[in-house]
């Protein structure tokens, strides 16, 4: 068993905000003020826009064409209490969103709720699996840039641009300890109103939580799987669980 | 029925009875996200003084309006008629200034719980201030049992939760001992699972047992997994104290969490099949919050708090140790600040405890809403005045999994000492005799203790 | 001394420590207003690390920077190094943690009081959250006497407030009554002119005297005029009990009260001289607010906060009965809604009783402020919790003559039934022979008392 | 002494919500109701603005003519925030103010915290007050109709006006069981700095309180001597006890 003697074995194992001092009082001054600073912080990550210029000059550099999209919220405070509007696509921004031939699977990377965590780990998430999609065969669209995104504006992007399968990249809600986690929604045939329970979902994709390519590698496996069954979400596995071993009483 | 109310010349009306609780309700963002919040402040006290003329009978009919609804069929099922007569010729008015009334003392409220249905109480708590939510729930006692007693007035218990982004062993027994030496963990030491396999499960459930069993604490611990990996688990012998699962208050947004009433029964009487508690002890925990019904599109029409009162009837119908709302956890999409939040909280504490429920809160809240601590340390203080049977405990008040912050370790100790609320009298003596929450004592350091403990294999 | 902080590569700094101050406060509209607020979250939580860093010795200078100022004189000639030297060597977040630290008990902090000035004070409280302001303040015990006690452990006062807007006799005898039948006015009963002659002065005073005598209550009244007013209805023999006055933190905001200390100190001779109350009793009673000294253009670059706190310097001077916040009362530009008035009355209550000050808060709000009546609720609760020494109850939460919402009479039965935190004991004494706030007793109405009254003429 | 054992007598003592209930409980439920719904009728006081066009005719009808201005704040929300704002006078509304000869008395009528005050008791008053100016001597301007007003935006007008007293009149911030309450705020040769210690006031000019034709006389009586003594205020409370009775013990 490891050395549990250090704060710094005991980091490794979890970034818990663990009681290293008084077992009696509240909480320390620097530990309050720590606090307070990691909320200002989280508050920052939510509130900031993506710079939309800085994506653009790195998705160039993995040779990474790009097109850039906006949600019918129009700013920041407006996405976070209207999250109807993050999901809706204007009939504006349809048009320049067609493509043709049509791509397999469309890629979107959207600012969710936390702009750092797209800055930080959206391109190099972007730039693993686009080659490894088309590696396998697969056709991807260029990465659309989704500004005031939720989850299912995804669905309504890759309508517009005829995929059957989309990816929907974006910043997880932040925690205190960490803003830079990404959240990575995939959903065969999207529709107007595809229920979330027909999505898949890879959450805490970041250095720490789920490293990037193994995410990467994880969402091209499920693209396959997808497409071959027509599904995603709770009917996937559900199928996928029948065709393996129809009686298994474990849960999916 | 006519719904209607003349407020200075202008007339208001209402289409039904659940749209006139929707428009009487508290602004909340979640609300007018739904499309169902009132056009302003007039019209809301407008469906107010509607609501508070009407009588409870009104509410025998079938609010949620939907056809086969299971849980509709539950609360109509609970209804006794004979518990229900000290109150049935009240109107929702009526019923508040019942409710208030000194002589109406907290046995008589026990006495009537199962005569009220959920709409009614979130009826009248819609037309009740902060300060009546607080006096009414500080009537009522409701007691809960394992291994140790839960809602003895006067007493706030805690639920300590390790959680863990990658359910590492070691890192949830750091998180868990890290509180149980701040004296937290009497209500449930319980771990959100971040993955959701069996193996993991029973595993989880095994590092709780070994804390739990070395450290000879009384008091219980549970993996707040799906129902159905729980019944997984037991089928494989894992050491489970409490079932666990997050319920709603329709169908159908119940079948957005994967659960139905005949799983929920079947997970009661499996746990109860394994013996581990004195007979008659409580066995289930369930937690709820407002939002979760119209995030799943399953709220009918309903406003978030009534639709929220529902899933208590699902909750009391299994005899549960443990409900908490989650109040603050989902988004400011839902509630929006900290008055939003705590507003929810005392509805949610007060609706919970006159249904009969061992009620908790997760004090809480994202870093996306408009909240901060100050406004935790308000819920928390004013919770604990109303009488709150446990709140949430995390490491530091920063859950590093589900990305929230719940209350601190450290508030327990302002709730004992600042408060004078000390947990289960149980745990109390445990922690005397350890020593915890002592200024002078010198507790073992986290790492001795971890460093004793026979932890399975991570 | 270099005022700054690096945060995260950014450095900032600050020019002075008032400066430092106003940037290290919670947020607050009136210091936008003035200009004074940091420039956002980042920096002001810079500012609280550069404060938490800072020595309490750095506060021995003059921190208004103003010439000839005579409150800061005040200020300096009340410090008491003796009192100081337990927490000389100590930062303002080495205070705070001394002063949450459960060894220092509430005894322990009366005895430093004098070694403390306002502005350490201030400065500790701009670090600590609603929960350390509430832990804090609990500890304390500050026991004033007249004809009765407030300020005992574990009881809360009222201020019995029965304004009418032409100072009406019977209007106010009336509300009193009112007030009294409910259990509201051991503080004081307290009535602010709207009139502001000498001859109304002392009909108000008599109104009040045959009231008090004639009903036997072992309580105190007040006239809220100007002090000169008060002076001079006390040479023409005006049954006065407490002396009012508004003070606030600087000479300048005094003078916009048209007050000067030698004035307060005459004063409290004066009322001394009638010999109404035993010997060593406490006849002084101040009001302060947050606001009024910017309002007046007063505050010399101070945040609200830090002004207000020394507006307690003053009050302290005089041995006082009674000392209240006003905390919503001015408006949304100093307070803009109820988050803002909540911490505010938790700050203002914290700095004076650690100031050694018998401390009161009008729970209360204007219709142009973000408020209403559930925030109330909370204040109220947390500062039950914080163990308040007072608060001021209205008819019905409306003072027809000022224009704002305050506390109701009926919030009296909340504090006592629900916080059980019962009224000064001679009072509470008083109560029960005459079966106020007792469920099955038939009280004589309003009319009837009334009319045995015999009133001054009107 | 009136006979105090019914309701009707008690309210005509007294607008103070007194308990006629119970004693012991907590307020009632229609008492609770009331109250909410009187605090959202102040709140709509507060935050309506006032009709400029029914003003505008009212004004008419009794021949005072009139003229409109608004201060620096554009809206209530900002109005209510902002009074620093609300006592601006921006430069593109000084230019029409200005008159030709300048009249002695500048008469300001502004929304302050009620629009409703204004409405129902603010034409009454400029119309009473108006007369006795003139029947005096002296020289009155337009009604200023003022928006987003504060006490002090009346020095500016007067100023731009030309104007050496200014009475300006305005919504108080409304009570909750009245929201109809004028302020009467008169000042002597404003200046860009005038202390409030430098101004007279009479307050609840309403049905109610101070009845709206003693308002405007007591008005017009402060003008006279105010003009005679060459200021207001304080200061003028303390030369005219000076010439009364050098003396005199009594505070003014
Ligand atoms: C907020 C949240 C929720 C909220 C969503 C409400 C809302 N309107 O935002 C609520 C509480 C309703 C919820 C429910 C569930 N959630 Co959830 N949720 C989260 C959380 C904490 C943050 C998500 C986020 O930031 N999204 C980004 C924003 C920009 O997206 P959005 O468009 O605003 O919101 C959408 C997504 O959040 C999505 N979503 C939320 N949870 C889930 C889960 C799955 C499987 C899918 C496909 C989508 C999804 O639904 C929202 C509406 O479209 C994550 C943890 C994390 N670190 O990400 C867990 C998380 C995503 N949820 C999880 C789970 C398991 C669930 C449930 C299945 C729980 C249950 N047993 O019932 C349900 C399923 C919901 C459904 N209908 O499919 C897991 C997913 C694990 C996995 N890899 O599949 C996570 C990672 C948490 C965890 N470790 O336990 N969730
Ligand atoms: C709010 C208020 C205050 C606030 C003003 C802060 C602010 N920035 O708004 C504070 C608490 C600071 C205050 C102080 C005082 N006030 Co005052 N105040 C009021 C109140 C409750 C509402 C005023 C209002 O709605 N104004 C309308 C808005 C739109 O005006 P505004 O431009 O936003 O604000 C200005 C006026 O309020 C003005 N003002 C406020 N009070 C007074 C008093 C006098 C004599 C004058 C000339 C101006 C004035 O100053 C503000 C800034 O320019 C009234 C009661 C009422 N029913 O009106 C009493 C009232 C006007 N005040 C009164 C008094 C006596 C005072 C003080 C003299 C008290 C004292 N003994 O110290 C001081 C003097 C202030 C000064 N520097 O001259 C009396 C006036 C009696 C009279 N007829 O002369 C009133 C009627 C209350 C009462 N019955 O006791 N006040």
């Amino acid at each position: 068993m490891t050395d549990l003697t250090t704060r710094k074995t005991i980091a490794a194992i979890t970034q818990a905000r663990l009681t290293f001092g008084q077992r009696v009082a509240a909480q320390d001054t620097a530990t309050t003020l720590n606090f307070a600073l990691d909320h200002a912080r989280a508050r920052e990550a939510v509130t900031s826009d993506i710079d939309v210029a800085e994506l653009s000059t790195a998705l160039d550099a993995v040779n990474l064409p790009h097109y850039r999209v906006q949600s019918a919220a129009t700013h920041r405070d407006e996405f976070v209490r209207r999250p109807d509007l993050g999901r809706q696509l204007p009939a504006d921004q349809i048009a320049g969103l067609a493509q043709d031939p049509a791509p397999d699977v469309g890629l979107v990377l959207g600012d969710g709720l936390s702009a750092v965590a797209v800055t930080l780990n959206g391109v190099a998430f972007m730039a693993a699996l686009a080659p490894m999609l088309t590696q396998s065969g697969l056709t991807v669209s260029p990465v659309i840039l989704a500004q005031q995104a939720r989850v299912a504006l995804g669905d309504g992007i890759a309508r517009a641009m005829g995929a059957q399968t989309v990816v929907m990249v974006l910043g997880e809600r932040p925690g205190l300890s960490a803003a830079d986690g990404l959240g990575v929604y995939i959903t065969q045939n999207p529709s107007e109103q595809t229920p979330d329970s027909a999505r898949h979902c890879l959450s805490n994709v970041r250095e720490q939580g789920l490293p990037i390519t193994e995410a990467a590698r994880q969402t091209a496996a499920l693209i396959q799987t997808m497409r071959q069954l027509g599904c995603s979400g709770v009917e996937m596995n559900q199928r996928r669980a029948a065709l393996k071993a129809p009686d298994d009483p474990s849960p999916a | 029925m006519k719904l209607r109310a003349d407020i200075g010349g202008q007339r208001f009306a209402w289409p039904s009875l659940k749209v006139l609780l929707a428009h009487a309700t508290p602004h909340r963002s979640g609300d007018a996200l739904a499309g169902l919040a009132a056009s302003g402040p007039v019209e809301r006290i407008a469906a107010q003084y509607c609501l508070a003329d009407l009588p409870l009978q009104a509410f025998l009919d079938d609010v949620l309006e939907v056809d086969g609804d299971d849980v509709t069929e539950l609360i109509f099922a609970q209804h006794d008629a004979v518990a229900f007569a000290p109150v049935s010729h009240l109107t929702v008015g009526g019923l508040r200034g019942w409710l208030l009334d000194p002589a109406v003392t907290g046995d008589t409220l026990h006495a009537i719980r199962f005569g009220l249905t959920p709409e009614m109480v979130a009826a009248v708590s819609k037309i009740m201030r902060n300060q009546d939510l607080i006096a009414v729930a500080a009537k009522i006692e409701v007691i809960t049992r394992f291994r140790n007693t839960i809602g003895l007035r006067g007493h706030v218990s805690t639920r300590n939760q390790p959680n863990h982004p990658s359910d590492d062993s070691r890192g949830i027994a750091l998180s868990a001992i890290d509180g149980l030496l701040m004296g937290t963990g009497d209500a449930v030491i319980g771990v959100n699972p971040a993955t959701d396999t069996v193996p993991d499960y029973i595993r989880i459930c095994e590092v709780l047992e070994v804390i739990r069993t070395q450290l000879n604490i009384p008091t219980q611990h549970c993996l707040l997994g799906h129902v159905s990996t729980a019944l997984a688990a037991m089928e494989q012998n894992a050491p489970v104290d409490l079932v666990f699962q997050s319920v709603a208050g329709s169908q159908k947004a119940n079948a957005g969490f994967g659960v139905t009433l005949p799983m929920l029964e079947e997970a009661h009487q499996a746990v109860r099949g394994l013996g581990r508690a004195p007979e008659g002890s409580n066995l289930m925990y369930f937690e709820t919050g407002q939002g979760a019904a119209l995030s799943a599109e399953a709220h009918h029409g309903m406003d978030q708090q009534t639709i929220e009162t529902r899933a208590y009837a699902v909750a009391r119908q299994y005899n549960p140790l443990l409900v908490n709302t989650v109040v603050g956890f989902i988004g400011p999409e839902y509630l929006a600040d900290g008055k939003e939040i705590i507003r929810a909280g005392l509805e949610d504490h007060f609706c919970g405890k006159l249904l009969g429920l061992p009620m908790g809160v997760d004090v809480c809240y994202t870093n996306h809403s408009y909240a901060d601590q100050d406004d935790m340390d308000l819920l928390l203080t004013v919770l604990c005045a109303a009488g709150v049977s446990f709140v949430i405990t995390v490491p530091g008040a920063d859950d590093i999994m589900l990305n929230y912050q719940s209350l601190s370790y450290q508030d327990a100790g302002f709730i004992r000492n600042t408060l004078q609320r000390p947990p289960a009298p149980e745990f109390a003596k445990w922690m005397e005799d350890m020593g915890v929450g002592t200024a002078d004592v010198q507790l073992p350091q986290i790492e001795q203790v971890l460093g004793q403990l026979r932890l399975p294999a991570a």
